[in-house]
């Protein structure tokens, strides 16, 4: 119905109520990326992501360098997941040069990838709940990685940037009784993080706030091409850890977790439970790895690939995490690309936000498991 | 003392009234029309009953004047009216105003308030309740209704007009 | 007395105007020891996640809430009213409820449309 | 030599450390005395000994101790004693520094750190004068566009407003309140009606956005719990029939209304919590969506005048829990009697024998209730501070379906309960209790 | 029907009935072929025998190399008769040498459970130009998009990085680089990294 | 009423924790222990010895001036350039060994890996910071000397949580 108006009043149009918010670069609530929103009120019209910040060219720097001098810049992405990112390419360099991994090596990549994941996850955790304005699952959980840190550590010989895969196996071998002093902190760490529930998971405040939030549904996720936590989360049971067996997991009881609701808590609680599950890893390995032997092949000073491709991919804490690399018969790679799960994820951003409260764009955001200098690569 | 002080609230209140009307600024014309309010909330705590007075802060302040405030703030400058001179309007409006004034006082002044006494114990705030449910209690229905209405009349109008523009997805 | 509950109230006022007389000062205090250093125009931008602000900073926003805020200002009424009856309960007669009652009825009434109103996301 | 502080010698600092206490002692003996001894002239000076205080003799009061404890004791019964310090504002705001502190510790020790640690050798205990040196001495930035009177009124008025709060808070028996009211209550929901309209005030003058949305939210947030708050006190008012905190709290000596009423007590408490923009209920100031809030575009001492005001207000908030339902100041007498002989004869001190009599300047009923009040809130704010390290932050679709839907019936229950026992006669006049 | 191959750039994709073995030269040339994969090349094959050419079989691994133009017949074929439903990465290899810009996309399956371990490599080519200016020269190819929406964002990362213009692509727009980025696109291989 | 009993779980579960030990590590007056004396490289078997990767240190008697250590860090940091010494030594005809510039490394350990002769590997030494770039380029000399750490704080479990004993 149009009324009357009395001369020089008019009413404003739809456009004049919707703000645009620029979430990031500077903002508590964004990574190293901006997230360009559209408001009406309280609901969030549009959203269009904006990574590229921390865009450093990695896949051109590694053009560059040998197949050795690659590894301390390839694991700069994540430096919280330092071990993961440089499983595939490991694995596809190996693949290109013909190398077989000793016994002990694949057991010990195994445990020092599911460490690494533990620590990412954390860490992602940390964030995840000052998000919420969850100051103590900040702390908890940036307290409880120092575990793990320390452990890797004492492995590799750095806190973060590990540089500890190579291709043909690992570069150091672990410390005297290291089972023993694994076996315990993972313990204490495993009884640590089962205390989270009380506090967050089981938290009727959290859950009236993230469950459906962001819902993603069975088959968007597929169509979307997601992976990892927020695959799983929406009930498709795809982990490569138990689908496409690298190194030692063919020989361990690998259970992948998966939830059925697709939503923010969804995506939330499969990180934690693929945290106990590591626990779980990490005691069959150490189980079962051999107590001695090679742990690296030696190779010549700058190894060619043949005219070769390979395309390896390995489940990292963020997704499949895979490496595709062109080799040209030179100590460099031609081409190399990571296909890197928090990029395959970023497409769900301006699906899963529109329509959605501003309330829920932390909540919604960070559950996607994105990082951003990942994607950024 | 109270002299004084009856003084001050005047001036008070009636300048910023005066600045409510003629401030160009939508915002500060609030503030002097909240300054207005709680000027007769000064009136009323000199009349001794403070029931009263705070009643009209909570609800005049409290309330109204954030309504006012929170609905200035949302519409642009651009899109209240523009003022428009008129001389037979100013003129209209100050006789209407007189006329009210005239009236009012009349009341005021046939109410038996000139007989009242100014040092007589100041009357409890618990009759006025103890009023308002025996023999005013027709007139406390009427203020639901009254409210009722209000509240009803409010939503409707403040909806928005424009819903076939669809852009949310839920 | 005239001004008697006035004088009372006059406390507030003062801790009112002490609060400001005393706080008043580290505002100064601070404008006179603080370094100022105007050069920099960015530096008087508005907050906008490090960008150059688009658009204006007072849009017309509206949440999706606003009838919570008109019902307020009823129920504020309301719940003085409240405070009246509940004062004064002791001594009233026992048929001084059903005007309460009824009170309360047709505010809960206009509650219900109101919280209806209010669920009601699309038409805000 | 470093190269951060490349000029640092020690003698400078020593040098510029004396340059301060000579112009400070210059300046006091220049203008202080002679401002004191006009003051002294124009102040309504205290009745000692049947003849009126003269200027002169206020200054010899200061050579003999013996004068003085009447002097402090006239002090401190004067009206400009209770604002300025003891139930006033200086008592709310060493509550409201206390409460900054055990806030940082008890958070860090529930997240298993340390918290401040350093700055005052013992567990970091002048952390926060060291916060208020940082934020007194930082640039205060001001938005080119923002609307200059109304952002600098508004974190003073803030803290105005939440001292005037203060005001109305009895702390203990015997009449040791500011602002004795008899419709307190109403004036404690008048007072607090002011806060959302400064909120938005600031959020609007800062002319930028998420200042807006954060003062919008807060504006929604505040006004929505206004109301269960009030009404879930209405039980104790019909209770007591009476607004008059003091009366509340009298009508409290034997049993506490959270015995009766622990429905309202409740309700109130969560209102609360919204009210003073804490965890769970901070969607005003909620980092992850929009910067600070309303708090985004005040720097330096602004910021710090708004905490100062919002601690105030928390100290206030939690005293009126006390007040209400906890019994205010009752409690069993736990302070011990003051000596007999040193209220008669006063304190030998050495060779020195100085005749004081009624040293002690405050009776034991008094430091009693004071020392009870103080526990007392000290419990509420411990209460208050907790759920900001177990709580997520709420959105606030869910905020106002909790204000307007559950509070406001729990409310109406507990105003059944509190009229089913004054009706079967349990309490109010004649009642069993 | 694809561009003739110098020996040293591509190592097999020779007659397509005859399937190339692994190419690498370490690689003991007679390798038995795996079974399931050598099925689906098989099915690939049989539809498009002549768009369509199979480069190699390995464990878990097919890659399959069609023209530009028949881009889309085959990606629908990938997606409705050998259940691939999503793009694990889009990836642009540049190649000076023969003038051309390779565009590979890496097509894996959730839905169906036998697949899960298949990454198939689906590559075209595209010509490229010395002197790009991206969306407005010849460097162009179908964008796949409609039949696999996950590759939306991958394609827009190819874009800005090689300059590949994607037909009918919704939203070609910068993504990683600056706003303000002139310069060649930077994955090509005549953008030099300094001091290199 | 599951609200309710969440609510009060997390309201417990947080008081509880108000008695467990505090697992802050106080940094300057606690170091982490580490494991061994630093980050050491077999080039017989090619694998390395674990330890943390600190500061390097440089055995004058047995650097050959080789430059392998620098050509490794060429692609990871170009951090390490050779620099004339002053003394002569037999094994180093020309008379270079590396410098090591920690404004740039990035303690990947790379060259160590690299050295064929045992005379580089790394230390547990962490606490580099200087108020200069300069002050950061080690010098041969300077990576000489062994430096002196002492850290002994750990991980120690017990009943009532982990702490940094």
């Amino acid at each position: 119905m149009t009324t009357q108006l009395p001369p020089g009043l008019q009413l404003e149009k739809v456009d004049e109520r919707i703000m645009t918010l620029n979430v990031g670069p500077q903002h508590p609530g964004s990574g190293h990326m901006r997230l360009i929103i559209k408001v009406d009120g309280d609901y969030i019209v549009s959203c269009d992501p904006d990574p590229g910040y921390v865009h450093r060219g990695e896949e051109k720097m590694a053009e560059y360098r040998n197949y050795i001098v690659n590894i301390p810049h390839l694991e700069r992405p994540v430096i919280h997941d330092s071990c993961n990112v440089l499983y595939p390419y490991c694995l596809g360099v190996e693949e290109l040069l013909g190398l077989e991994v000793p016994e002990r090596a694949k057991y010990l990549r195994v445990i020092a990838s599911e460490l690494n994941r533990c620590v990412y996850i954390q860490y992602w955790l940390a964030i995840y709940g000052i998000f919420l304005g969850h100051s103590t699952m900040f702390m908890w959980p940036a307290g409880d990685r120092e575990l793990l840190i320390d452990l890797l550590e004492k492995i590799t010989g750095a806190r973060v940037t590990h540089a500890y895969f190579v291709p043909g196996g690992i570069r150091n071998d672990v410390p005297a009784n290291f089972e023993e002093m694994c076996l315990k902190r993972v313990n204490y760490f495993e009884k640590r993080i089962k205390e989270y529930a009380a506090i967050f998971y089981d938290n009727p405040i959290l859950i009236s706030r993230t469950q459906g939030a962001g819902v993603l549904s069975r088959e968007d996720a597929i169509r979307l091409g997601t992976t990892g936590s927020t695959l799983r989360a929406s009930g498709v049971d795809f982990d490569l850890r138990k689908k496409e067996p690298y190194d030692a997991y063919g020989e361990l009881d690998v259970h992948s977790n998966v939830l059925k609701d697709g939503d923010s808590y969804a995506r939330s609680k499969i990180p934690w439970l693929d945290m106990l599950e590591s626990c779980n890893i990490i005691r069959q390995a150490l189980q079962k790895m051999p107590k001695s032997g090679s742990v690296r092949v030696k190779l010549k000073p700058n190894p060619k690939g043949g005219n070769d491709e390979v395309y390896k991919r390995v489940e990292s804490g963020r997704g499949s995490l895979g490496c595709y690399i062109v080799s040209r018969s030179q100590p460099e790679p031609y081409r190399l690309k990571l296909s890197v799960g928090s990029f395959r994820n970023l497409i769900c951003m301006p699906y899963l936000l529109k329509g959605e409260k501003l309330g829920n764009m932390p909540a919604v955001y960070w559950s996607l498991n994105y990082w951003p200098v990942e994607a950024d690569r | 003392m109270a002299d004084a002080v009856f003084l001050a609230i005047s001036v008070l209140t009636i300048g910023s009234a005066i600045a409510a009307l003629e401030v160009r600024s939508l915002i500060y014309g609030s503030i002097s029309l909240m300054g207005t309010l709680g000027g007769v909330a000064g009136y009323f705590l000199l009349l001794d009953s403070p029931f009263v007075a705070m009643f009209q802060i909570a609800v005049y302040i409290g309330s109204i004047a954030v309504l006012i405030l929170f609905t200035v703030m949302l519409v642009r400058r651009q899109l209240i009216f523009i003022k428009i001179e008129d001389k037979r309007r100013r003129y209209a409006g100050i006789g209407l105003m007189l006329i009210m004034m005239v009236s009012l006082g009349a009341i005021i002044i046939g109410s038996g308030v000139k007989t009242m006494q100014t040092d007589a114990a100041p009357v409890d705030f618990r009759t006025i309740g103890e009023d308002f449910l025996t023999y005013y209690w027709p007139a406390l229905v009427l203020m639901a209704l009254i409210l009722a209405a209000s509240v009803i009349g409010a939503l409707t109008l403040a909806r928005r007009e424009d819903m076939e523009n669809e852009q949310r997805t839920d | 007395m005239v001004g008697e509950y006035a004088a009372n109230f006059s406390h507030v006022l003062l801790m009112f105007g002490f609060a400001i007389v005393a706080v008043g000062p580290a505002l100064l205090i601070s404008r006179m020891i603080s370094p100022r250093k105007r050069s920099n125009p960015v530096k008087f931008l508005p907050m906008e996640c490090g960008q150059v602000p688009q658009g204006e900073g007072r849009t017309h926003f509206m949440m999706q809430y606003y009838s919570y805020v008109l019902m307020f200002v009823v129920f504020d009424v309301m719940a003085i009213f409240l405070y009246a009856w509940g004062s004064s309960l002791l001594s009233l007669p026992k048929t001084a409820t059903l005007p309460i009652i009824a009170f309360l009825g047709i505010m809960f009434a206009a509650m219900a449309f109101a919280l209806y109103q209010s669920k009601r996301r699309n038409i805000w | 030599m470093s190269a951060i502080a490349p000029k640092f010698r020690f003698s400078y600092f020593l040098r510029s450390i004396l340059d301060n206490v000579f112009w400070i002692i210059t300046l006091l003996t220049l203008v202080g005395i002679p401002l004191a001894m006009v003051l002294f002239f124009y102040f309504e000076l205290p009745v000692m000994n049947n003849n009126l205080t003269s200027p002169y003799l206020m200054l010899t009061t200061i050579a003999d101790p013996s004068r003085q404890v009447p002097l402090l004791k006239s002090i401190m019964h004067s009206d400009f004693f209770r604002i300025t310090a003891f139930p006033g504002f200086g008592f709310a705001a060493l509550l409201a520094a206390a409460t900054i502190f055990i806030e940082r510790k008890m958070l860090a020790k529930l997240q298993l750190r340390v918290g401040p640690f350093y700055c005052g050798k013992i567990e970091g205990i002048l952390q926060l004068a060291g916060d208020g040196l940082k934020l007194i001495s930082k640039e205060i930035i001001i938005p080119a566009k923002a609307d200059k009177p109304i952002f600098w009124a508004a974190p003073v008025l803030f803290v105005a407003t939440a001292a005037a709060f203060v005001a109305l808070i009895p702390v203990a028996g015997g009449g040791w309140v500011v602002a004795d009211v008899d419709v307190g209550l109403l004036a404690v929901f008048a007072i607090i009606g002011f806060f959302p309209v400064i909120t938005v005030l600031s959020a609007w003058s800062a002319n930028s956005k998420f200042p807006f949305i954060g003062g919008i939210r807060a504006l929604h947030q505040m006004v929505s719990f206004e109301i269960p708050l009030i009404l879930s006190v209405l039980g104790i008012v019909i209770l007591t029939g009476s607004l008059n905190l003091s009366e509340i709290v009298q009508s409290q000596i034997h049993y506490w209304w959270i015995v009766f009423l622990p429905i309202g007590a409740i309700v109130f408490f969560i209102a609360m919590l919204a009210e003073l923009e804490r965890i769970p209920f901070d969607l005003p100031e909620a980092e992850s969506e929009i910067v600070a809030g309303w708090l985004t575009e005040f720097s330096g001492m602004m910021y710090g005048l708004v905490q100062l005001g919002s601690y105030v207000k928390l100290y206030a908030f939690s005293a009126l829990f006390v007040v209400l339902f906890l019994g205010g100041w009752n409690g069993p007498m736990i302070w011990p009697p003051f000596p007999e002989d040193i209220i008669k004869n006063g304190i030998v001190m050495g060779p020195i024998t100085a005749h004081i009599p009624g040293l002690p300047l405050l009776d034991q009923q008094m430091i009693n209730d004071v020392v009870w009040f103080v526990i007392k809130t000290m419990g509420v704010i411990f209460m208050i501070l907790l759920p900001r390290g177990v709580f997520p932050r709420i959105r606030i679709d869910l905020l106002l379906h909790i204000g307007w839907y559950k509070l406001i019936g729990l409310c109406f229950v507990n105003i059944f309960i509190a009229l089913g026992l004054l009706y079967a006669g349990v309490l109010g006049p004649g009642g069993i209790l | 029907m694809s561009q003739p191959e110098t020996p040293e750039t591509k190592p097999v994709a020779t007659a397509p009935p005859a399937k190339a073995p692994p190419p690498a030269a370490k690689a003991p040339p007679q390798k038995e072929l795996p079974q399931f994969e050598k099925s689906i090349a098989d099915k690939l094959e049989g539809k498009f025998s002549t768009k369509a050419t199979i480069e190699f079989v390995k464990v878990n691994r097919i890659r399959v190399k069609v023209n530009k133009e028949d881009m889309l017949d085959v990606a629908r074929f990938i997606r409705d008769e050998l259940h691939f439903d999503h793009a694990e990465s889009v990836t642009g290899v540049d190649y000076p040498d023969q003038k051309e810009i390779e565009v590979t996309y890496h097509l894996g399956s959730y839905t169906d459970p036998e697949l899960a371990k298949q990454v198939l490599t689906l590559a075209t080519r595209a010509p490229r130009e010395e002197n790009p200016s991206p969306g407005n020269d010849s460097t162009r190819v179908p964008s796949l998009r409609d039949i696999f929406y996950s590759v939306e964002f991958h394609e827009r990362e190819c874009f800005e990085m090689l300059g590949v213009y994607f037909e009918n692509h919704p939203d070609n727009r910068r993504l990683l680089l600056p706003e303000d980025w002139a310069d060649l696109p930077p994955m090509r291989k005549d953008f030099k990294i300094k001091g290199r | 009423m599951g609200t309710a009993t969440g609510i009060i779980k997390a309201l417990n579960s947080g008081i509880k924790h108000l008695a467990v030990k505090r697992f802050t590590l106080r940094y300057p007056e606690q170091k982490l222990k580490f494991v061994g004396d630093g980050y050491q490289f077999d080039p017989t078997t090619g694998v390395g010895i674990a330890g943390y990767k600190g500061r390097h240190m440089l055995f004058h008697d047995k650097c050959t001036g080789c430059q392998l250590c620098a050509i490794a860090c060429e692609g990871v940091a170009e951090a390490i350039g050779m620099v004339k010494v002053q003394d002569e030594w037999k094994h180093n005809k020309k008379g270079i060994m590396p410098q090591i510039d920690y404004g740039k490394c990035v303690f990947c350990g790379l060259c160590v890996d690299a050295c064929p002769f045992y005379a580089l590997y790394m230390t547990n030494d962490y606490e580099l910071s200087s108020f200069t770039k300069e002050a950061l380029i080690y010098t041969p000399a300077q990576l000489q000397v062994k430096p002196y750490v002492q850290q002994d704080a750990e991980i120690v479990f017990d009943s009532r949580g982990a702490t940094h004993g």
